[in-house]
């Protein structure tokens, strides 16, 4: 990863406005080759804007693009070798299968049989070897996918674009396809740049996610780190689910940082990101529902470094094996926390009173006034 | 695209239009309205003056016949409206996916033969000796035969038949665009047929409303051969008036007065429309 | 479940009145085109017996519409003038559509209402108007140059263009609520895959247009084909089948070779109106 | 005109004024001539030709009377050279007729053709005495008469009230006056008429159905229904029937004058003139021209025609300019009228 | 409950044909007063054409319906107190808020004033009380739900019927919805008849769930019974997640039925379902990820009452607290088990030989050839 062409794509600087709002905020980032890296993000924050200038449908108002080490930004959409699925995938309804896979062998002048061996033998990669003559419309959500995916595939790009391609399945189909696409970006070992506003997808198929907020990445990192050790308070809000408060540091301690929140629950947090924080700073944190746990009140008194709260369970969102309790502590805040519900005499019911405890390591607090 | 080719593509892609529209549209009506404005003053002499409009003004005929026409043109409008809904309603939101190709073809079959095919067929049919007063006659429910023809109902009669699928299209296009689940809303809400009807079906639809009533309405106020083949003695109609004035008076200054009148009479009865129904002509017609 | 049966005999009516009413439709021209196999020379009851005479019969008085030479140059004319039309106004009709999905440019509603209007013109309207600016023209013109240009005389030209003037709106509307259902995205697609300019308009965006096109042509070839208003106006020597027809009519007395023309036009456009179905039917992977 | 290539003759004429019969043997004859037919009549000739400024045909075929005021208006006609024209072959009476309504700045701009009349129709066995032209406004066939509410019917009233129109043309007020009576006239007698016909053909269906007994029509119209029913005949008015010159000119900017010349002579000869009238119903305007008639034709003219009604003939006067837009107002009012 | 209007709504041996062809088959149900009740079932079911009858739109082919007690069959569905939430809602677009809340109203014959004050007073429970006179268009996508369920709300239903009201929001929003749904139907005290095919809705927010399938109900019971103790193959495919085998009874014993997968893998399992099961029967086998133990393999040997194996680890897909192992056993099945992946050094990584355990108790076992 010493050299330049260790990197499939990098983008420099790049900055986007369409007039005087500005879409994309000096976003660089380098893609080693053969990684399936995501772009995670809330609704507007960009996203497409960005892939839009990677593939040359817009053109950046800053910065630069580079492909294998060579800035393409004087290079036209249809020369760039860098292909697109698209979010409603974009298949040609007027053409078969195959000829909508034959289309850019076509475009780059490839010969009959080229063109006849390379479509097979995609087709055979995305296990869809005897579809070649099928119309569009015959095709399962699914089928359309790995289409979409095998019409690019066949150029051979450098780096292969998926915006938001699970948009639009249902909710069993997106769920199969999540391991499909990762499998199939192992198989072709190219680099796939994937944008969605989707965490879970973006968590289980990545190798790097990037998390995009208003513009700009906040974080970039493997998963687990994006997930266990956020860098701001909008990666801890947006990936994963967390209980949130808002809250003042009451004292900065070596354990910890002492929180009064809003609602007047008192906690022990742990510092994250970047923004020191020192006594009566206004702080965010962050709690995850399944560090804590939810028991039924015992005598054993708090443990150090953990924090106990007792509650009034307010309900019981039962959801197999993500089911999560909603707890009301004595000062009105709800607190989310991840229960077993099995059925039995056991189970936590509403209005019974619980015992909430969790590690104050786990506690995540972050300065406030960050970005949003 | 460079700056400099998409201006050069929007000019490539606005020539024919505006050629379309300025030689053929804007042109011809400026020139029939300074046509208009000749008044003859000896054989191959005229001057400049409103005199063909002061006729028009003057002539109580004239006038009268204009508005003759349009007040029999709203009346075949609303006709082909209350005829033609429930038609549309059929077609749009109660027959299978089937049939409803096949009534929708069966509705345009008028259109695919000629105004004067169309008439002719009606004159067979209504004349004294014509097939409806024949089949009286040979039922036995008259003795002798009845004369249809040659009067308003008979000119009515063919126009609603002439126009009424430039009714029924665009209704059908609307209402193809109503869910039924909104329909089904409002009954479940408590509403009864006439209530349904009344504030959800109608103020949907008004769009294809308005559309079909100004196509319905123009082709109506200009249609010539209709009401010149159907109509009696008494039965004037402006283009026909039109017509004389061009062809067998001649007189081209005020045939072009009169097809100025026409065009504005009939464009200020359509704006009127347009303003109590609070559509425009972009979201009426253009959806159809 | 007095509302069922309420409800039963509603539709029932409902259904009636649908009937009648397409009763009423065909009507005419099945009065029309049944005199054509009526045996008398005039289109009228008493019914004389079945012959195809005003087909195929090659002698007056009963001279078939196949051997009426001026019948079939009628035909021949609106043929002409109709594949002319259809031709012109899809073309113009393509253009429009992509200026007015495609492009940004000041004013655009308000031309996209001009666009509307000569739809709204009346036809007879249409014709005077633009018989008066040719003639004008031509005038001047040989006034002042001595040349005859007979192009802006009454005649095919002339039929061609006014009945193109009004004709563009309606194949105009349909394209361009196909190009308004056009995906972006598709031809982004193309271009992603390395295709150019042309050639994405080429494979991907005009063959997405065709069934518009086709059936906008088709459409445009009909309303051609039986128009009148303007067409009366601007005909010269050579007259389409309707004004035949008309003169025929008034001029010089109908005999069932008339119903026979307006039953072999019933067909055709039949026909025409079938493939235009066809051609129409939502496919289903139209996005 | 250019010999050699196939050149198109474009006749503006009548209906039937050119049968398939006559021109199949023309063409026959000049194989590089094609002939090609707009059937009009006197009204749209001329503003066809207007609209042209007298192109787009090679031969029209107004009424005699028709020629004088649109030439001197619109200068659509081009002179006739008489010289190529077998002008000896016509009846004298008319072309001399012709020939002074048709001559300006002492050029000749047409030549006859045909000749008819305008008059009466009847059922004889149930309208048997129709006479005159008032007699269509007979209360006694109420629903049961019609006419056509163009010049010809204001012209006929005017004679049926005892006055003569065409010596009114050199007063202009005083023709309004005679007009506005006629009017009056006409308008009362909308309840009695059924309809007013366009043109031969709304005509025959009504009278051969029965639908109508009586009617203004063309004579020509009334042999071809003679034809079917022996007693529909033609009544000439007591008062006259109105004749008409059917006449040959050549619009201003004709490309096809030899083609022409050549048809008018065609058209002239004896075997010819047999078919045209066959065609037409109208007696050609050559020496002879009614013993030329064919055999039906020749029959039903008899039934019609006394001596004293040829005598009687009231031959079309010029139509002086204004008189037509005075005419047009008149029938106007009319038709606007909410009478019966 | 004795009482026969202690149920809002009664189905008894609901049928509707559609031709030939049985679309509800059957179906019998009584929902008690103030429950939050949802008809859970895939795609063409039937759950639709079920509702439809409930509302009025189409008869029933055979069996009856009664609102608090009362058959309904021959009331026209504008008299019926049934009110619908359509799927996509049909609010009304000519008509503003206020309109389509006072719409209902008005076909009720109400007074001016009354009308305002139910308008006023349904939106401020649906916590919008500032929309009154906004135009559809001009709602966001959560907005124009709950305006929806205003709408029939105002007119005090007996039960109000909701067809998959969220399947046209995107996830977030979705999410968001579950639990205010839950909440308004508290707020409303009325029975909720709520349709979906994501078991997950059904979960979170129901006091009862029917299981449908092919026109039939499967099983009714709380979402707990259905997850725990689902009563067909069916049901425990459909709700929740599951890895799922056929095999073959091998034996059955005192501990439960031993049983051979397809695969090769042998379990013990406990029989469920009605459906006796003898030796040799072809049974399907259900167990839930997250009852299987997946840990470095250690010296403790198999316990009884459970089913111990080893595997590899094919894949880690990380998810954050729903994170899940991909283990293959030898025999080739790919066996599914929650883990918990913290990014430090103890997490499982592809390729770490691994021990899964699970109880033989949660191993559900089915006669095949059931339904589906
Ligand atoms: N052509 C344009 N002109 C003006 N603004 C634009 C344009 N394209 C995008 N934007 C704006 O830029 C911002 C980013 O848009 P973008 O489509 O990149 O978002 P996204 O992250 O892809 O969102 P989503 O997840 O909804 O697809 C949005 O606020 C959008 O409104
Ligand atoms: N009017 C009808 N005529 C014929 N078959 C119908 C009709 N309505 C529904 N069906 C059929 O009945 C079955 C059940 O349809 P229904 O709409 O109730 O399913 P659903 O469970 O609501 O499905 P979804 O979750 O997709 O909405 C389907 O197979 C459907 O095709
Ligand atoms: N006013 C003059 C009428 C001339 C009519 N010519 C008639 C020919 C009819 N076939
Ligand atoms: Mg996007
Ligand atoms: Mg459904």
């Amino acid at each position: 990863m010493t050299t330049d062409d260790a990197f499939d794509l990098e983008c420099l600087g790049i900055c986007k406005d369409f007039g005087a709002f500005r879409a994309v905020d000096d976003v660089s980032f380098r893609i080693p080759s053969g990684t399936f890296f995501s772009i995670l993000g809330p609704s507007g924050c960009g996203k497409t804007t960005l892939m839009r200038m990677i593939a040359g449908f817009e053109t950046p108002t800053q910065g630069d693009i580079l492909l294998k080490g060579r800035s393409v930004l004087s290079v036209p959409p249809n020369r760039r070798n860098v292909k697109m699925v698209f979010q409603h995938l974009a298949l040609f309804p007027m053409m078969d299968v195959y000829e909508n896979i034959a289309y850019g062998l076509r475009c780059a002048g490839a010969g009959k049989d080229e063109i006849a061996g390379r479509v097979a033998d995609v087709l055979t990669r995305v296990a869809l070897p005897d579809l070649a003559r099928r119309q569009i419309h015959q095709l399962s959500g699914g089928q359309k996918q790995r289409i979409a995916i095998a019409r690019c595939m066949a150029l051979n790009p450098d780096v292969l674009l998926l915006d938001e391609p699970l948009g639009a399945l249902d909710l069993k189909l997106r769920e199969a396809m999540k391991i499909e696409l990762k499998l199939l970006q192992h198989q072709f070992d190219t680099t796939f740049v994937y944008i969605t506003h989707d965490q879970s997808e973006a968590l289980v198929m990545s190798d790097y996610v990037a998390v995009m907020n208003a513009g700009r990445f906040e974080q970039v990192g493997r998963p687990e780190e994006l997930y266990h050790a956020p860098k701001t308070a909008f990666v801890a809000g947006f990936v994963g689910d967390s209980n949130r408060w808002s809250g003042r540091a009451l004292e900065v301690r070596a354990d910890g940082i002492k929180v009064e929140t809003e609602a007047g629950l008192t906690v022990v947090a742990t510092a994250f990101g970047d923004g020191a924080i020192s006594a009566s700073d206004a702080v965010e944190v962050f709690v995850r529902p399944e560090f804590i746990a939810a028991t039924r009140p015992g005598p054993d008194a708090a443990a150090p470094g953990r924090n106990t709260h007792s509650g009034t369970v307010d309900s019981v969102l039962f959801n197999g094996a993500s089911s999560r309790v909603l707890v009301r502590s004595p000062g009105g805040t709800l607190i989310e926390a991840d229960i077993v519900v099995t059925g039995g005499g056991s189970d936590l019911r509403e209005g019974d009173p619980v015992r909430l405890d969790w590690p104050s390591a786990q506690t995540m607090c972050f300065a406030a006034g960050g970005v949003r | 695209m460079t700056r400099d080719a998409k201006r050069l593509s929007l000019i490539l892609l606005f020539a024919p239009f505006a050629l379309w529209i300025l030689l053929l549209i804007v042109l011809p009506h400026i020139g029939m309205v300074a046509l208009s404005l000749r008044e003859k003053v000896a054989p191959r002499v005229y001057e400049f003056g409103f005199g063909n409009y002061i006729d028009f003004l003057n002539e109580p005929i004239y006038w009268n016949t204009l508005l003759r026409t349009a007040s029999m043109s709203l009346l075949v409008t609303a006709l082909a409206l209350l005829i033609g809904f429930p038609i549309a309603y059929y077609i749009a939101k109660i027959a299978g996916r089937r049939a409803r190709g096949a009534l929708f073809l069966m509705c345009l079959i008028p259109l695919w033969v000629s105004d004067l095919i169309r008439a002719f067929g009606w004159i067979l049919l209504l004349r004294q000796t014509g097939v409806i007063s024949s089949l009286l006659v040979w039922s036995g429910m008259t003795d002798e035969g009845i004369e249809f023809l040659y009067n308003d109902a008979a000119v009515i009669v063919g126009l609603v038949y002439t126009v009424i699928l430039f009714m029924i299209v665009p209704l059908v296009s609307t209402l193809d665009g109503m869910g039924d689940d909104m329909i089904e809303a409002g009954y479940n809400l408590g509403g009864g047929h006439l209530t349904v009807l009344r504030r959800i079906i109608i103020p949907y639809a008004m769009p294809g409303i308005v559309a079909g009533c100004i196509v319905t309405f123009m082709l109506t106020a200009g249609s010539y051969l209709t009401p010149i083949l159907l109509g009696g003695k008494n039965s004037s109609w402006f283009t026909e008036q039109i017509y004389n004035q061009f062809i067998t008076r001649f007189n081209w200054e005020s045939g072009a007065a009169f097809g100025f009148l026409l065009l504005a009479f009939t464009s200020i009865t359509v704006w009127l429309g347009l303003r109590l129904s609070g559509q425009s002509l972009a979201n009426t017609v253009a959806r159809t | 479940m007095a509302h069922a049966q309420t409800n039963r005999a509603l539709m029932a009516g409902y259904k009636a009145y649908v009937a009648a009413f397409f009763i009423f439709l065909a009507a005419p021209l099945i009065a029309a085109g049944s005199f054509a196999f009526n045996d008398s020379l005039f289109p009228a009851l008493p019914w004389q017996g079945f012959t195809l005479d005003w087909f195929f019969n090659d002698t007056e008085p009963k001279l078939g519409m196949f051997h009426d030479r001026r019948l079939l140059s009628g035909l021949y004319y609106s043929f002409v003038i109709a594949v002319m039309v259809a031709a012109l106004s899809v073309a113009v009709g393509t253009t429009n559509a992509f200026l007015f999905v495609r492009r940004e440019f000041p004013f655009k509603t308000f031309f996209y209402i001009v666009m509307i209007v000569p739809l709204v013109i009346p036809g007879v309207i249409l014709g005077i108007s633009i018989l008066v600016l040719a003639s004008n023209v031509a005038n001047a013109v040989y006034d002042r140059f001595g040349v005859e240009i007979s192009l802006l005389r009454p005649g095919i030209f002339l039929v061609v263009l006014g009945q193109f003037s009004f004709i563009t709106t309606i194949t105009s509307l349909v394209i361009t609520a196909r190009l308004k259902k056009f995906d972006l995205s598709l031809e982004e697609a193309a271009f992603n895959l390395g295709a150019s300019r042309a050639r994405v308009l080429w494979t991907i965006t005009l063959p997405y247009l065709r069934p518009a096109m086709i059936a906008s042509a088709i459409v445009a070839f009909l309303v051609s084909f039986e128009n009148f208003n303007t067409t009366l106006f601007l005909v010269g020597s050579e007259s389409p089948l309707t004004i035949t027809m008309y003169d025929r009519m008034a001029k010089v007395g109908s005999t069932p070779v008339l119903n026979a023309v307006s039953f072999v036009l019933m067909v055709g456009s039949g026909l025409l109106a079938l493939v235009s179905v066809a051609v129409q039917r939502p496919d289903p992977s139209g996005q | 005109a250019v010999s050699g290539s196939a050149e198109t003759l474009r006749l503006l004429t009548w209906g039937s004024y050119a049968p398939d019969e006559l021109i199949q043997k023309f063409e026959e004859r000049y194989p590089d001539i094609d002939v090609e037919v707009t059937y009009s009549n006197n009204e749209e000739m001329i503003a066809k030709l207007r609209a042209t400024g007298g192109a787009g045909f090679d031969l029209a075929q107004p009424s005699h009377d028709r020629i004088y005021a649109a030439q001197l208006e619109y200068g659509i006609y081009k002179p006739l050279d008489l010289s190529q024209i077998d002008t000896h072959v016509m009846s004298p009476v008319h072309l001399e007729a012709v020939k002074t309504n048709a001559t300006l700045d002492g050029k000749v701009y047409a030549v006859p053709h045909q000749w008819g009349t305008t008059g009466l129709m009847a059922d004889i066995t149930k309208a048997p005495d129709v006479k005159g032209w008032d007699d269509l406004c007979d209360p006694a066939y109420t629903g049961k008469t019609s006419m056509r509410l163009r010049r010809t019917i204001l012209l006929g009233t005017a004679f049926a009230m005892g006055e003569d129109p065409f010596a009114a043309y050199s007063d202009l007020d005083k023709y309004q006056d005679l007009l506005d009576r006629v009017a009056d006239k006409l308008i009362a007698c909308k309840q009695v008429i059924k309809a007013y016909w366009q043109g031969g053909d709304d005509l025959s269906a009504m009278m051969l159905s029965g639908e109508i007994v009586a009617s203004e029509t063309w004579d020509s119209t009334a042999y071809k229904l003679y034809d079917q029913n022996q007693n529909i005949v033609f009544i000439p008015p007591e008062t006259g029937a109105l004749t008409w010159i059917d006449t040959f000119a050549i619009p201003a900017k004709g490309e096809a004058d030899d083609a022409a010349y050549k048809w008018i002579n065609f058209v002239l000869e004896p075997e010819n003139v047999t078919i045209m009238s066959g065609s037409t119903g109208a007696i050609a305007a050559v020496k002879g021209g009614a013993d030329l008639l064919p055999d039906d034709k020749k029959a039903a003219v008899k039934a019609s025609f006394t001596e004293a009604d040829i005598e009687n003939l009231k031959f079309f006067a010029n139509i002086p300019p204004g008189v037509e837009d005075m005419e047009g107002k008149t029938l106007e009012k009319i038709k606007a009228a909410t009478g019966g």
